[in-house]
């Protein structure tokens, strides 16, 4: 088999898995009577169209950046990380336990709370499949896949039973105080200028930029990050080198949590301002479709992140303005993961002859 | 609980516990091949949603499962390819078809029958109707094994039956027949069955075509023997817990039944917190019981209870030469 | 080079005959336009060096690769092999250097596997038990039918694998270095069943790098070079000298020239050593010895008799117990110091057997693997929290130069290197950390005879210096060439010490076979 | 355009939603206008939802059921200009339309009818999410209940505790099963999507049932007792016929205004003899009149027929 050269790799095999992945949608919208054409439109329109749209796209970005950060340290100590959803969803419980047990004056100060509360929450929660892991080698998808479970059930109890203040029906804690309420982009002086109506991304975009650049310093500058790679390439070398497999386990899956459940600073805290059931919209499970999409690099999570946040705003305007059902989303995510994820090396295939002729041409 | 309190819970076990049982019979040939699924929960959905409209189309159910296992062997043909031909991450391709899954459905229905993704109810000929079982009703007046045979175990859809018939052929075919040997095997160390001029790829297919079948009959029983047509991610997350199960029933064909039972079991117990609070005398909250097969699985992975070892070529695409 | 074939008897066709076969791995060439014949009834020999291609060209014969190009004939007729079925059914057997069993099913089951008489598993079971009864007798093959393999030791797995080929009545049988993991009197015994099979009119192939065996039991011999057939021989005709020559290409030196040793104060203090593995198995069972500075003490063994665990746990990656001293001081051998980390920083360093597996990330770059084990050396920190990738580049286009690794561009992935030019990265990062304690394992393992005098060379000076060396190889000449003192392990334990210019290859292979003190009428 | 935003169970689950989704329906035939709708997919959408339908002019801005209000309290303000109306939940915000209905008192009536109905003096009662508002049906359904059998046996369940609870036909299904075994054999379903498993349940094992918000009747002719009327089409169709002008404040929908009512149609006359139909024609009189009062649960959090 011919290899591919490193561009090719990183650049156009995400993107051809795209291009595919788009392709059957089209088809799927053009199957159920639909236009693809208007559809992209619609979805162009109401994601990037105005200041207001991007202000959504940007907040689902926002998250997916946390979500797909989270999947990408946990691949590379070669742990496939499915259990984010539940990390988020935890997170969320320690953000609205950080913004309800203190009146907070002023969101500088409830902020950095609130990030310890999430961290520590979604960390905690991957905590336990990454032991089970490290000691007892128990397989982190299924595991994760459980907690994920264990989390929803979990957080429908504490709502329903401990956290719904007293007379409410719906099962959420009590909103927020204001003192914890993060500046949206519309609130956030010169960059109001953009956004001039309300729109929920607010400052934890900055968070997630700085988390994409403190990640990619970890896994490329830090000795951590070194024996994270080393030991997801060869679990025997990095015995060989020293590196102890229980310690990088469980830090690469704490980081990973953490970061999973920094998420819900920015739909819980920064959005909803309370705690709702289902708060992460499946965040966690996109997070290995951007991951996927973008190579395990904190660049490359960076713009996954924006074309799902695209894409999720996108879909969510189909679902507005148009018969075509919101679900689409859910299928051009599955497609992309798919294609990215799972049929790689059919689309390196596609393109091994291209790179063939080119190269018989040089010679 | 008393007695009849008991038979009423069991009555729903079984029904609770077939689309289980039968995806995780599913789930069984595919993993003992060495393909691990955890695209089941597609799959079904995938086949409650050919079931539901094919039925709902056509008036008959029978017609309606043929669909569903036909939804069902798509799927599991895409994840085939992308497993076995192209040596994909088998994960991801489950992850990535159960997303697919389950916004293709809801757009698929909602094409079909413009009812925010549902498919119209059915009745009639359209569901699996009750088959008595011989001599239900004559048997119905002995103590304790008259309800039992007559409330528990009659009166139940085709495909209840089917399943559990699924159980000891399973069994008789995974250990008493040359495929199961070969299916063993490959699932072990695909090499060896290569080297024995026997195809790996074609013994894989056919696994990953059997899961699609079963998952199609799950499916099927779902939208129209559980339930009156297909709704949006109808399948709650039973392909997981089939999932759960075949890992606690640790591959095993009578486990699987055992497991899927007991899953079952605590489903219909979720249904009767008043039973629940009466037998225990406090009460359990249902969030508990919905997650207690997910935490028993954990604690089987944990290898606290015997451990739980996987086939084990599992996972690993089959590669001759690097 | 002069190619002699075969005389062939002119009236029989030749029971294999493989005709212009080449076969390609990515840019590796595994064989190149091979052509062989092999008379029934005959043992065939092929020697090589490790990659030269030997088992590619038989798993082709065997349908389990596919050639690129060629032809095949099977007794005369020619013979399209495009699976294994083809070639059972052609009547070959293989019995593969890494064996195809299923290790939790029976014997009985792995034999059938493949060759069931009908759809129910029962009758199969039933006649396969028979036939094994009577082969097992035929040629003293004897495995019970109902153990399961993975509780079998190496040498009855191996016969496991050779009466699935009987079963499936195979006339042909291929043998991919059968003796590798045999001790010399299991490997006898195997020699008496080819023998025996030879006689009923078997023809069979048999791989190895042995010469001593080529010489023992084969008819003729084929030599195989860096993917071509460089030769085929009467063996009866030939000599060891010239069989070496033609695997190497030229004359071969075995003899390193280096000074005497002078060897100083003790280094390395090992006492009654011993590991248990995962699996509960005990992997050496009480081994005691010591290295002096300035010495290499070579460990000669057959492969899989403590050496490689002996090395796992003396360089922090397996836990063991008993005491070993370095330098006069208690190493740990359970706890919180008992990893590659803690032995580094005492000073040990080690190239490990298996380098690629163990030694280096192939994904990761020539640089990021200088670094490798080394990365929380000083010199190589910017800071407290960040690494300083520079100055290992800088090191790293040092090294290259110094260990003339080619081509030398510290960014190429370690992948992209040869296996030789792999093996002297890692010597590079070794031994310029100028240890106090050298590990080395199988340091020539793949490497071609120019790279191999020039390792050989480092690891001379190296003890030159006054530091002491632990040289575990498989190749007795290597073992013989370089070291001080040799001891020969055998089952977890070392059977004896000698100076290699007071013994000789003779003593040395009994003390492997676990003859006790090295006489062979001793026992 | 008015628009209409559904809650979680979908604008087709044949009860509460689509009861809304017909008053849109009717009013669009008749108008010839067009409407916005939407369908909620989970919890955290609320919030996009009604901020995108008041961004897009939409007005009046209607939502159905009680989970929005929280959500709209905040978004309200933001919007001054655009008018809403939320449906079973009282919302006090100067641009807000609170449109709530007497439940009690329609359950009462068709508590009336099952209590005449059952031969066996047990009734059943599944409800969706366990919350107040839906106790209140309980509450009045006891009432009629033990008004025409003061010994009669009322067995109620609740199908959970999120808003899942409106959308499980299965587990719909199975409590209705486990409540004829207990000896009911008429069964009350106010639970949205569920009460469609407790419907087909109690249809496939002979016994009645009841249906709500929406005329059910038609989903089992023949089998279905009656239903429980709760006119959100009518509610939504005043808002949207009242556009832009309609009024905030609180509506209370009873039974005098046709708020709420038990449904007699072809489907369920069979079943429906003179006799019920007097005893519950009676009832509903001295409703309006006040002779009866229904207890309402949400008062006082308390029920005089029932204990939860
Ligand atoms: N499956 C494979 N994929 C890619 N390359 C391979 C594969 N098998 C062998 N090779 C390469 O082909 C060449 C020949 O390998 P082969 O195993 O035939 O050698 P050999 O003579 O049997 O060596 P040894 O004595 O070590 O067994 C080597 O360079 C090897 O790396
Ligand atoms: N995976 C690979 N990708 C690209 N090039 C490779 C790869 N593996 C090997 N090569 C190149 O192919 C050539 C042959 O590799 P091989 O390992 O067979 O070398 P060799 O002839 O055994 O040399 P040495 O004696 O140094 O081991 C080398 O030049 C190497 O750079
Ligand atoms: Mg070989
Ligand atoms: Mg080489």
């Amino acid at each position: 088999m011919t290899r591919l050269p490193r561009w090719a790799d990183l650049v156009l095999v995400p993107l051809i898995s795209l291009l595919l992945a788009g392709v059957i949608s089209a088809l799927v919208i053009l199957a159920i009577g639909q236009s693809p054409w208007e559809a992209l439109r619609t979805m162009v329109v109401g994601a990037l169209g105005s200041p207001y749209a991007w202000g959504y796209t940007l907040y689902y970005a926002t998250s997916f950046m946390f979500t797909g950060l989270a999947v990408t340290v946990a691949f590379h100590a070669s742990l496939f990380n499915i259990g984010g959803e539940g990390q988020a969803t935890l997170g969320g419980l320690g953000v609205a336990l950080v913004c309800l047990s203190f009146p907070w004056p002023h969101w500088t100060l409830a902020l950095p709370a609130a990030m310890v509360g999430a961290a520590l929450f979604g960390a905690a929660w991957a905590a336990i499949p990454a032991w089970l892991q490290a000691r007892r080698g128990s397989h982190i998808v299924i595991t994760t896949i459980m907690f994920n479970y264990i989390a929803a059930a979990l957080i429908i109890y504490l709502l329903v039973s401990v956290l719904k203040p007293a007379g409410q029906m719906d099962p959420a804690t009590a909103r927020f105080p204001e003192g914890a309420h993060l500046p949206q982009l519309n609130e956030i002086p010169l960059v109001n200028l953009i956004f001039d109506k309300q729109v929920p991304a607010n400052v934890t975009l900055f968070i997630a930029l700085i988390a994409c650049w403190l990640v990619w310093v970890l896994l490329w500058r830090t000795r951590l990050g070194y024996e994270i790679r080393a030991f997801g390439r060869s679990e025997p070398a990095a015995l060989y080198a020293g590196i102890s497999p229980f310690r990088v386990t469980m830090l690469a899956m704490l980081i990973s949590g953490a970061l999973a459940g920094l998420m819900s600073i920015n739909n819980v805290m920064g959005e909803s301002e309370r705690l709702l059931q289902n708060s992460t919209e499946g965040a966690g499970f996109i997070g290995i479709a951007v991951a996927l999409m973008g190579r395990n690099h904190p660049f490359g999570v960076f713009l996954a992140a924006l074309l799902f946040g695209f894409l999720f705003q996108g879909g969510a305007e189909l679902g507005l303005w148009t018969t075509i059902p919101i679900e689409l989303r859910t299928v051009v995510q599955g497609l992309v993961i798919l294609f990215t994820g799972a049929l790689d090396y059919m689309v390196r295939m596609m393109l091994v002859p291209f790179f063939r002729a080119r190269k018989l041409e040089a010679a | 609980m008393d007695f009849s309190t008991l038979v009423q819970i069991l009555d729903s076990t079984m029904r609770l516990a077939t689309p289980l049982l039968l995806a995780c019979l599913a789930g069984l040939y595919s993993e003992r091949s060495g393909i691990f699924d955890i695209g089941l929960e597609g799959k079904m959905l995938m086949a409650a949603m050919c079931t539901g409209a094919v039925a709902a189309l056509t008036g008959s159910v029978w017609l309606g499962m043929l669909a569903g296992i036909g939804g069902s062997i798509l799927f599991a043909l895409v994840h085939g390819l992308a497993s076995i031909t192209f040596r994909g991450n088998q994960l991801i391709s489950g992850v990535a078809l159960n997303f697919v899954a389950s916004g293709v459905t809801v757009l698929i229905a909602q094409a079909l029958f413009r009812q925010g993704g549902r498919t119209p109810p059915l009745s009639g000929d359209a569901r699996f109707n009750p088959i008595e079982l011989p001599f239900a009703a004559q048997l119905a007046d002995i103590p304790i094994i008259g309800p039992l045979y007559s409330d528990v175990l009659s009166g139940h859809g085709a495909l209840v039956y089917v399943a559990l018939l699924a159980v000891p052929v399973t069994w008789w075919v995974l250990f008493r027949t040359r495929f199961g040997l070969r299916l063993r095997a490959v699932g072990e160390n695909p090499a060896s069955v290569d080297t024995a001029g026997v195809s790996v790829i074609r013994l894989r297919y056919t696994a990953v075509i059997i899961t699609g079948i079963l998952c199609g009959l799950a499916g099927a029983y779902l939208a129209a023997g559980l339930q009156t047509g297909f709704g949006k991610e109808m399948t709650a997350g039973r392909g997981y817990i089939a999932l759960a199960a075949l890992i606690f029933a640790k591959w095993r064909p009578w486990h699987a039944l055992m497991a899927t039972f007991l899953f079952g079991f605590f489903q219909a117990l979720a249904l009767r917190p008043d039973v629940i609070r009466g037998t225990l005398g406090f009460d359990v909250p249902v969030p508990a019981l919905d997650a207690l097969p997910y935490v028993l699985t954990v604690i089987v992975l944990a290898g606290f209870v015997g451990r739980a070892i996987p086939p084990r070529a599992g996972g690993e695409p089959y590669v001759k030469e690097r | 080079m002069g190619r002699r074939d075969t005389a062939a008897p002119l009236d029989v066709p030749p029971a294999i005959e493989l005709r212009g076969i080449s076969k390609a791995f990515g840019t590796v060439q595994a064989n190149k336009d091979i052509s062989i014949r092999v008379m029934p009834g005959t043992i065939h020999g092929i020697i090589g060096e490790n990659g030269a291609g030997k088992s590619t060209l038989m798993s082709i014969l065997y349908g389990f690769y596919r050639a690129d190009s060629g032809e095949i004939f099977i007794n005369g007729k020619k013979t399209e092999i495009h699976d294994s079925q083809d070639a059972i059914r052609a009547g070959i057997g293989m019995v593969f250097q890494h064996f195809k069993l299923v290790p939790n099913f029976t014997v009985l089951e792995n034999i059938v596997l493949g060759a069931e008489d009908g759809a129910l598993l029962r009758p199969s079971l039933a006649k396969a038990r028979r036939v094994l009864d009577e082969l097992a007798r035929e040629y003293e093959l004897e495995v019970d039918p109902d153990a399961v393999v993975e509780d079998l030791s190496v040498g009855h797995q191996q016969r496991v694998e050779i009466l699935k080929a009987l079963y499936r009545h195979a006339d042909i049988l291929i043998l991919d270095e059968p003796t590798g993991v045999l001790t010399p009197a299991e490997a006898d015994h195997l020699f008496r069943i080819l023998k025996n099979l030879k006689e009923q009119g078997k023809t069979i192939i048999l791989i190895t790098h042995k010469l001593r065996e080529i010489m023992e039991v084969t008819d003729t011999v084929s030599v195989m070079r860096r993917g071509e057939m460089t030769a085929t021989v009467r063996t009866a005709e030939t000599s060891p000298e010239q069989l070496a020559e033609l695997m190497v290409g030229r004359k071969v030196l075995l003899n390193v020239p280096k000074a005497p040793a002078s060897p100083g104060a003790t280094v390395l203090e090992v006492e009654d050593l011993r590991v248990t593995d995962a699996d509960g198995v005990e992997r050496l069972k009480g081994i005691s010895f010591q290295i002096r500075a300035g010495e290499i003490l070579g460990i000669a063994g057959v492969a899989g008799n403590g050496q490689s665990e002996l090395l796992a746990v003396l360089g922090g990656i397996m836990k063991g117990q008993g005491r070993v001293r370095l330098n006069g001081e208690e190493l740990d051998l359970t706890g919180r110091h008992s990893d590659g980390q803690s032995r580094r920083a005492r000073g040990i360093a080690h190239v490990p057997e298996d380098r690629q597996r163990l030694g280096m990330i192939l994904d990761f770059t020539a640089w990021e693997n200088v670094a490798f084990g080394y990365h929380h050396d000083p010199a190589y920190q910017k800071n407290r929290w960040l690494m300083d990738n520079d100055a290992i580049l800088r090191d790293t286009m040092g090294k290259m130069e110094r260990f003339d690794v080619r081509p030398p561009i510290p960014t190429l992935q370690a992948k992209n290197f040869s296996g030789g030019n792999q093996q002297k990265i890692i010597l590079a990062r070794e031994i310029e950390r100028n240890p106090d304690l050298l590990l080395v394992g199988q340091p020539t393992r793949g490497v071609d005879i120019g790279a191999i005098e020039f390792i050989h060379k480092r690891i001379v000076e190296l003890r030159d210096a006054g530091k002491a060396v632990l040289l575990v190889s498989v190749e007795l000449d290597e073992i013989m060439s370089l070291s001080d003192r040799i001891a020969v392990m055998f089952d977890g334990r070392i059977m004896g010490e000698r100076l290699p210019e007071q013994t000789d290859e003779r003593e040395l292979g009994l003390l492997m076979a676990g003859v006790a003190n090295g006489k062979g009428d001793a026992r | 355009d008015p628009a209409i935003i559904y809650d979680l169970g979908g604008k087709f689950d044949k009860s509460f939603n689509e009861a809304a989704y017909n008053g849109a329906e009717r009013w669009k035939a008749e108008t010839g206008g067009t409407y916005k709708e939407l369908e909620m997919q989970s919890e955290a959408q609320r919030e996009q939802a009604l901020r995108r339908l008041a961004e897009s002019g939409a007005n009046p801005v209607v939502m159905t059921g009680f989970a929005f209000g929280d959500v709209l309290n905040k978004v309200a303000p933001d919007y001054p200009d655009t008018k809403f109306a939320i449906i079973d939940m009282v919302v006090d915000q100067p641009n807000v339309k609170s449109i709530v209905f007497t439940e009690e008192q329609g359950s009462y009536l068709v508590g009336v009818l099952a209590a005449k109905a059952s031969k066996t003096g047990t009734v059943g009662f599944v409800g969706g999410m366990d919350i107040p508002l839906i106790r209140k049906f309980a509450c009045g359904y006891a009432q009629g209940v033990k008004a025409v059998n003061p010994d009669a046996k009322i067995i109620v369940n609740m199908t959970g505790s999120t808003p899942a609870a409106w959308n499980d036909p299965v587990k719909g299904a199975e409590i209705a099963k486990a409540q004829k075994a207990q000896g009911a054999d008429v069964i009350y379903a106010a639970a949205g999507g569920t009460g469609i498993g407790v419907l087909q349940a109690a249809a496939d094992e002979g016994i009645l049932s009841i249906g709500v918000d929406s005329n059910q009747n038609y989903l089992h002719p023949g089998k279905v007792l009656t239903s429980m009327l709760k006119r959100v089409d009518n509610a939504v169709y005043e808002a949207f016929k009242a556009g832009e002008n309609i009024e905030p404040g609180i509506e209370v929908m009873d039974l005098a205004k046709g708020g709420v009512d038990y449904a007699l149609d072809e489907n369920n006359a069979a079943l429906i003899t003179d006799e019920m139909k007097a005893a519950v024609e009676e009832a509903k009189a001295k409703i309006i009149s006040g002779e009866i009062k229904v207890h309402d649960y949400m008062a006082d959090e308390t029920c005089p027929a029932l204990t939860f």
